[in-house]
């Protein structure tokens, strides 16, 4: 960075980046120590293989750790112009239930959402 | 800068702690890790002191002098606290004063008399150690009297610069040692005696003054070591029979109290058995024994006839760069005066 | 058989191993540590040896690299097993019953806390928080956490590493 | 020393040991300090932890090596070469001090003349060094503000000792170090008093306090005083002493607290030259190989048992008090020389040192202000010329002790002897900690003889290698002049080509190997530089 | 595509979230902390450029003054006046660390942020190091963390490769670079002169003050040494400005703090509030309370340096000052929560056992003080307590707190001093009634007994005894002999009838009370 404005620009280019991207299916998973210890690694391949298995082109997001220790593994799911909804305790079976129902049908997962994100 | 200590404005200047302030003073502040060469460690504690203003106790080692500040050593609430610490470190210790070679030089036994330790309160568990370490001709190393106060370490590291000894492990099991514990001299200890000098308490003991006397018996006389050109200030402990039990030193002088392994544990050449005792003189290619008339005339006779018949540049001597100044200057003197040469030399050269 | 072993382990200790990790630092104080690290990861432990070498290359004195190696928890003089089994004793594990886990931990294997079990395939050593506090009571066998826990899980969780 | 008093006026260490702490730079050459002055390396170990750099000089990888910013590892006696290299890159680099020389100084001129060939490239080639480290040390040493030479026997103890030790003062002047508090020009000194023995005249050239012996005014001076005639010819050293004794010239020979067979350079010589001479008398506190030659041998009293004082080092007259009773019939030697003198026919009547203190500082000017009331509790460093005076604590502050310092540049010359065919090694000689000197002392302390109990021989790796020699084997070493047995220890303390031994050890006696040829001027034998060969025994 | 979001609760109804203000972990869960790019499009390095380009190192450091930012570490010391100082200090070479030495039990919120949020801690530190001018810094974080320490090395590369960290950054002629020292197991390197020890590469252990790091730190040169948390409130301050943050929390303690809740409790996890907010808030509403619905009994509340709070303190605002005042202590922000069942002696010998087995043992009240406070409370857990104990333990405590070298030493009582004041009867109860009331501590629990309504005796209880302290046989009725009973509960899980109750049950619930009456009479009788 030699200036203000070099920041600047590249902070454009992102964002709207970000915001080409949001016109896609996301999937957000915690990968924090806690969510790692939890089980989100697992969870993660899961995600990735079935999301191969079905051809379907999902932006898989790593993120940091949310705060709710207890109910990682937490993954999010955030379909275009849709709330990002938040999953959590999930199992592997659990993760490809996320897939089949919410990302490919459009149904909350109602027995193990934890919130929905109101931007 | 003016300050106040127990009452007394005393006189200082800027960059002094309180504790050297203190001992210019002659108050006494009990301290066991200080040490005037070594920078301050702040590790025993014993020299809390209170300041006015100042919520809690800060050690005097430590503690820069401003001016104005009024300064309390001994108040019955640091009294209590130190107190507290002899007690914390005779619960770690292995107390057997009664036959403790320390016992009468010892820092930890005199603070127990001057706080009044009776009975420690909070006895329990002690370090584990692994045995008396006699590993070497000079002197022998007791874990179990050993208060960590770090002197022998910081020495070792700061002004002898080998760091022989270290801290093992950390917290209560922390001990002083050397790499896996090998001997001394496998890790390029140069017996230098500095540690032992300095040691507060019986951790460190010259080998020579082990079961010799008690210190109390022991008659002080101030040297100055017979080895290289320093010209170390020593103290050559003596016994009741003129034997010299072991080498201490005092730190106003040159040396500042540290020594060499030679000054601090080569001194007891003195009372060798080998000491020549009386005048020796050879007859027939063997030494007998004589008294100083005859030795000494006939050294005269043989220096006075050759002087005679040959003139005084047949005769040379060579003095000594190990005698003292005074007979230096005799010998030129009894060559240039009495035989009348002007060849006199000593090995400076050598 | 054993005392053969040992001297066998002894001839093995391949000093080249850590000459190399040496070349990569420059001759300074500050780099003790990370050399040490890397040099355990490298030899599971830091033998005798291989401390006289880091002293000499740095240029300080074997006490002094001796004196820091036993200062930090996370360095070993002796061999550790092929799995570390860090047991949480964090302030969240503790309330929620670590000592236990430990106890049955010890009974399995057969050694105390910080031992290593005789074919050097466990080393059991208990653990400031490892920060998995939701997941209280956790272990780490290598890098894999196993949270929640309770005692019965523990001859199971063993068994997945060849026990 | 005479190299320093040509240039400065005075030989002494021109700083005090407590100044060392105090420099930005200490350049220590010829010096294995730790093992010889143990307590002076703590010092400039101190220095190290304040800050200072600090430049060792020497062949061997001695262990203040460990220390040291830098280390030079020149070539044995290739000291002078170095030093012209350093001075060299200090005028071209312009590191000088130019005021300085002009005010202070004469004959800088003849610097400026020799040190032109001396570039650091070709004094590579001479030294060994390499020359980018000529120049590191030029300037570590040029641009400090306070810099402190050291150095001791490793470079006096050459032929060309006296011009190693004028090239150390030309350096020192150059950037002007000499006259200033942690600077200066500092040798150090090897036996307890060896500044005392030098002040008070056991030389053969001059009287105590360094007057002239073939001076007419000081002749007349001591005559007066001593109340006799007195000779004005220039006495004989101690190697003249015994090239005299085999001339027969010398007849009786007093020998007080030395032990020549093992400390000076061809001892077989030395050994033939007692066993001839006519006269021998030896005092001293033990049984010596010396004394094994005496026709009388009178017992001395040790250092505790005597008053007096000694001048250490730095100039400091300290006072020695008696803390024991003599041991046995001993006496302290100022006694027993009284005894003889008064039966010779004089009548000298001290009652105490402290008297002959009086007397040596009403004829010895730098001592005039010593008294054993003054230095009772600590000791005066001279020149004290009076009563009032507090001492000098470093020489030569606005002035030279000769007015102007000289600068006496020399040439490179190569040692007397150099190793070839039959002798393809070089020997150097130097101390041990824990021993000193001859051992008369250190060899009577049961634990220093048990730590260091004989000789062990550095010898390098492929040395070793090449002879098939391991640690703690015996090797037979051979000079011109004899041949000694002794251990060896295998080391990278010494390079290639070098091997070093201690004169400690009768056993094992360097000293028989030793070249006895002479500097010029001090007449200071060559005992750092001899061919050697070495064999399996 | 219709998604059904009705009756999902959003995240601002969640208990957990509803009463957080989250500053320092904005970015954290949201962003991707392994891209720079994610970190600039959420307004990354504009609190940089912004200081780099239209401030000077005196602007920025009245500025973090002006914020009342305190240091997150613990101490809550005013960070622009530490910063201050180094700045004060003279010397050609200063450097500025950051303290990821997490090392609390039970504390995580460092770790939160170094491995969410990696990127805003560099940006603090490199307008630290621009404030006090210092051109190199440390970011000495625990071995334990490898993630943490794998996301800031790429943090690092990344932050190089845009340069901005690295030579003349934005232009403005400042040079900054930044390296990562991993801790090698010492709690006492959270210690700021034993961390800089270690970075040394010597032993970490602290050093008295005089000299302050400020003047003579790191290599004896200038240093300044802020904890994670602290530095990620900077680029907040600069880019919101020092007033926004200063509206924030109390008079005396401005901005937000990141908790880590454990212990029993609801919802574990990282929690922001504003300064201020109470305990009861932070353990009842956000932690949702305490779990299985049993009684909150305590909250432990800055690690071994700080105490455990009662009930009767759970409505004190959470900030430096009041915390101090109850005995307690901010300390980095770990609040471990106790129930009903938990046993405050035993707490307070967890705390000290820590930090006793991680005190360097430089200086003798710490070394050997805590070491002789342990043997006494592990004394009273034991049941062997003697009554002067108390007296014994309030010394020790008094003269460890007041004579020690470091920070570790003279907080390391606090647990023991807390417990004492609120929880004095607990301990008194171990020792005079040989009663542990959590029903934590083995030697002192209640033997089991034998509800002989429903024994069937089928000697399963017998067999399991490994002291043989049951007598009965086959189809009798057995009974435990209570004297010698000494609750190892290796009966209860073999009875199939449940028949076997641990003693102090019967008091608590209903269906025991005829073996209470029992009991009773036998005292009578």
């Amino acid at each position: 960075m030699r200036s203000v404005a070099e920041l600047d620009n590249l902070q454009k280019e992102v964002q709207s980046k970000l915001e080409k991207q949001a016109e896609q299916a996301q999937l957000i998973i915690g990968m924090g120590t806690c969510g790692i210890s939890a089980g989100a690694k697992d969870i993660l391949t899961a995600l990735e293989t079935e999301l191969e298995e079905r051809e379907l082109e999902v932006i898989v997001k790593k993120t940091g750790c949310i705060g709710l220790c207890e109910k990682e593994p937490l993954v999010d799911v955030k379909l275009p112009g849709e709330t990002r909804v938040t999953y959590g305790n999930l199992s592997v079976e659990d993760a490809r239930r996320l897939i089949s129902e919410h990302l490919e049908n459009g149904n909350i997962v109602r027995d193990l959402v934890v919130a929905k994100m109101e931007e | 800068m003016k300050l106040t200590i127990n009452g007394e404005k005393l006189e200082a200047t800027e960059g002094q702690t309180i504790l050297e302030v203190a001992q210019e003073n002659g108050i006494d502040i009990p301290n066991l890790c200080y040490s005037p060469e070594l920078k301050p460690e702040g590790a025993c504690r014993m020299c809390v002191v209170d300041i006015e203003g100042v919520a809690d106790p800060v050690t005097a080692c430590t503690t820069e002098v401003s001016a104005g500040m009024v300064v309390e050593t001994e108040t019955p609430s640091l009294k209590k606290m130190r107190k507290v610490l002899v007690e914390l470190m005779l619960a770690n210790h292995d107390v057997e004063c009664l036959t403790c070679d320390k016992a009468g030089d010892c820092k930890l036994q005199d603070y127990a008399y001057r706080y009044s330790v009776k009975k420690v309160r909070f006895e329990g568990e002690k370090t584990e150690f692994k045995g008396i370490k006699d590993d070497n001709p000079f002197f022998i190393r007791d874990n179990r009297k050993c208060i960590l106060c770090y002197k022998c370490v910081n020495l070792c590291k700061q002004v002898q610069g080998e760091a022989s000894i270290n801290l093992e492990n950390r917290g209560f099991d922390t001990r002083v040692t050397t790499a896996f514990d090998l001997p001394l001299e496998e890790i390029n200890c140069q017996f230098c005696g500095l540690c032992v000098n300095e040691c507060p308490t019986g951790a460190l003991m010259e080998k020579s003054a082990l079961r010799k006397a008690r210190n109390w018996e022991l008659k002080k006389g101030s040297t100055i070591c017979p080895y290289c050109g320093v010209g170390c200030e020593l103290e050559l402990n003596i016994d009741e029979n003129d034997q010299i039990v072991k080498v201490t030193t005092n730190s106003d002088n040159v040396n500042r109290g540290q020594t060499c392994v030679k000054g601090k544990f080569g001194l007891d050449f003195v009372n060798s058995e080998e000491r020549l005792t009386k005048p020796l003189i050879k007859e027939e290619g063997r030494f007998r024994e004589a008294s100083w008339e005859e030795a000494l005339d006939k050294v005269a006779d043989n220096f006075g006839r050759i002087r005679d018949e040959f003139g005084g540049d047949a005769t040379a001597a060579l003095s000594s760069a190990k005698c003292t100044n005074e007979e230096n200057y005799l010998m030129q003197k009894f060559m240039r005066a009495v035989m009348g040469t002007n060849s006199v030399d000593h090995c400076a050269r050598l | 058989m054993c005392s053969q072993q040992c001297d066998c382990v002894e001839e093995e200790l391949d000093l080249t191993l850590v000459k190399e990790i040496l070349e990569g630092y420059e001759k300074k104080q500050k780099n003790l540590i990370p050399i040490l690290q890397e040099t355990q990861a490298e030899y599971g432990y830091l033998p005798q040896e291989v401390l006289k070498e880091v002293a000499d290359y740095l240029g300080i004195s074997f006490s002094q690299v001796y004196g820091v190696a036993t200062f930090y928890s996370q360095f070993y003089l002796e061999p550790r097993g092929e799995y570390i089994i860090r047991v949480c004793m964090g302030t969240a594990c503790h309330v929620r019953g670590a000592a236990k886990i430990l106890d049955e931990l010890e009974g399995e294997l057969g050694i105390e806390d910080g031992g290593t079990t005789d074919d050097l395939l466990f080393t059991i050593e208990s653990v400031a928080c490892i920060g998995a506090c939701g997941l209280a009571p956790v272990i780490m066998v290598n890098d894999d956490t196993h949270g929640r826990l309770t005692p019965e899980d523990v001859p199971e969780i063993l068994a997945q590493y060849g026990e | 020393m005479a190299g320093l008093a040509k240039s400065f006026g005075s030989g002494a260490m021109t700083n005090s040991i407590d100044e060392i702490e105090g420099a930005d730079a200490i350049f220590v050459t010829g010096s294995n300090t730790t093992e010889a002055h143990p307590v002076i390396a703590y010092r400039v170990k101190k220095a190290k932890q304040n800050g200072s750099k600090l430049i060792v000089a020497d062949p061997r990888k001695i262990d203040l090596v460990k220390y040291a910013d830098l280390w030079l590892q020149q070539k044995p006696g290739t000291d002078i070469a170095l030093l012209n290299g350093l001075m060299h890159v200090i005028i071209r680099d312009d590191l000088l001090d130019k005021k300085y020389i002009q005010k202070r100084t004469e004959n800088f001129e003849a610097v400026e003349d020799i040190m032109e060939k001396y570039d650091p490239e070709h004094v590579a080639e001479i030294t060994g060094v390499p020359a980018e480290d000529i120049v590191k040390a030029a300037h570590m040493y040029g641009e400090a503000e306070r810099a402190s030479i050291l150095y001791a026997m490793g470079i006096t103890q050459h032929t060309s000792g006296t011009d190693n030790v004028l090239s150390i003062a030309c350096l020192a002047m150059l950037t002007g170090n000499v006259g200033k508090e942690n600077a200066g020009v500092n040798p150090l000194r090897g036996q307890n008093n060896v500044q005392g023995a030098c002040d008070l005249g056991a030389l053969p050239n001059v009287y105590p306090g360094y007057q002239a012996v073939d001076d007419e005014e000081v002749n007349k001076k001591f005559s007066e005083a001593w109340g006799v005639e007195l000779s004005d010819e220039v006495g004989l050293t101690v190697t003249e002493i015994f090239d005299g004794i085999e001339e027969d010239e010398v007849k009786a020979l007093y020998v007080m607290g030395e032990n020549p067979v093992l400390s000076d350079p061809d001892s077989n010589h030395i050994r033939e030259a007692l066993e001839q001479v006519e006269f021998l008398v030896v005092q001293d506190i033990f049984m010596s190989d010396t004394a094994e030659y005496a026709d009388v041998v009178l017992p001395a009293a040790s250092f505790a048992e005597k008053d007096g004082t000694f001048t250490n080092s730095e100039r400091k007259v300290q006072k020695l008090d008696q803390v024991i009773e003599p041991i046995g019939e001993s006496k302290s030697d100022w006694e027993i020389l009284m005894e003889l003198a008064n039966r010779l026919g004089h009548d000298w009547d001290y009652s105490s040192a402290s008297e002959i203190m009086d007397e040596i500082a009403r004829v010895s000017p730098i001592y005039g202000g010593i008294s054993y009331e003054r230095i009772e509790e600590e000791g005066l460093q001279w020149p004290c010329p009076d009563y009032d005076h507090p001492g000098t604590k470093y020489l030569h502050k606005g002035e030279f002790s000769r007015g102007l310092g000289q600068f006496n540049p020399a040439e490179y010359i190569p040692p007397a002897e150099k190793p070839d065919e039959d002798y393809p090694y070089v020997l150097t000689t130097g101390r041990r900690l824990f021993h000193f000197h001859t051992r008369t002392m250190s060899g009577n302390s049961p634990g220093l003889e048990e730590q260091y109990s004989e000789e062990l021989m550095e010898i390098s790796l492929a040395d070793a290698q090449r002879m098939e020699i391991e640690d703690g084997d015996r090797v037979l070493v051979s000079s011109r002049r004899g041949e000694v047995e002794s251990k060896v220890t295998v080391t990278d303390r010494v390079p290639e080509g070098l091997v070093f031994m201690s004169f400690h050890f009768a056993e094992s006696a360097a000293n028989v190997l030793t070249n006895p040829a002479l500097d010029p001027v001090a007449k200071i034998p060559e005992y750092k530089v001899c061919a050697v060969n070495i064999e399996k025994s | 595509m219709a998604t059904n979001e009705e009756n999902i609760p959003s995240y601002q109804d969640l208990d957990f979230y509803k009463s957080q203000r989250r500053l320092a972990l904005a970015n954290c869960g949201f962003i991707d902390p392994e891209s720079i790019e994610d970190y600039i499009a959420s307004d990354g390095y504009q609190a940089l450029s912004k200081v780099l380009t239209e401030m000077k190192p005196q602007e920025v450091i009245d500025e973090v003054k002006e914020s009342g930012l305190r240091g997150r570490g613990g101490g809550g010391f005013p960070t622009g006046m530490k910063w201050q100082f180094a700045y004060d200090a003279s010397g050609d070479k200063k450097y500025i660390i950051c303290n990821a030495d997490e090392g609390d039990p039970g504390a995580f919120m460092d770790r939160g942020l170094l491995e969410g949020d990696p990127h805003s801690i560099l940006e603090g530190m490199i307008i630290g190091g621009y404030a006090i001018g210092a051109d190199e810094g440390y970011i000495y974080i625990r071995a334990e963390y490898p993630l943490a320490i794998k996301r800031l090395e790429k943090a690092i590369t990344a932050a190089e490769e845009k340069g901005l960290l690295g030579e003349d950054i934005f232009g403005s002629g400042f040079n900054f670079k930044l390296q990562i020292k991993a801790g090698a197991g010492a709690f006492v390197c959270g210690e700021e002169t034993g961390l800089m020890a270690s970075i040394e590469g010597e032993r970490g252990m602290p050093t008295p003050r005089p000299p302050f790091p400020a003047n003579k730190g790191l290599w004896d040169k200038p240093s300044n040494i802020n904890n994670v948390e602290t530095f990620a409130n900077i680029p907040i301050i600069i880019r919101e400005g020092a007033a926004s943050f200063k509206e924030l929390g109390t008079e005396d303690s401005s901005g937000t703090k990141v908790f880590a809740l454990t212990g029993m409790i609801e919802n574990t996890g990282l929690a922001e509030v504003e300064m201020g907010t109470t305990m009861r808030e932070i353990i009842f509403g956000i932690g949702g309370g305490i779990q299985d619905d049993k009684e909150f009994k305590a909250v432990q509340i800055g690690g071994p340096s700080g105490g455990c709070l009662p009930d009767e303190k759970l409505d004190l605002p959470i900030d430096y000052d009041s915390l101090i005042e109850a005995g307690a202590m901010m300390g980095s922000g770990g609040l471990v929560v106790m129930d009903e069942n938990s046993c405050m002696v035993d707490v307070a010998r967890f705390f000290l056992n820590f930090v006793q087995s991680e005190s360097c043992g430089k200086c003798t009240p710490c070394r050997e003080g805590t070491r002789r406070m342990l043997e006494i409370l592990n004394r009273i857990t034991q049941g062997e307590g003697e009554e002067e104990d108390l007296e014994l333990l309030r010394t020790l405590a008094e003269s460890v707190k007041k004579l020690s070298l470091c920070g570790l030493g003279k907080t390391a009582p606090n647990p023991v001093l807390s417990t004492l004041r609120y929880f004095e009867d607990e301990y008194e109860a171990h020792i005079k009634n040989d009663e542990c009331p959590g029903g934590v501590c083995q030697n002192l629990l209640p033997g089991y007994i034998i509800d002989y309504e429903k024994c069937i005796g089928c000697t399963y209880c017998i067999d399991a005894c490994p002291i043989d302290v049951v007598d009965g046989r086959l189809e009798e009725i057995h009974e435990i002999n209570e004297e010698d009973c000494n609750a190892c509960g290796a009966c209860e899980p073999e009875c199939p009838v449940d028949a076997i109750i641990q003693k102090n049950y019967i008091e608590h619930f209903p269906q025991y009370r005829h073996l209470l009456e029992e009991d009773e009479e036998e005292v009578e009788a």
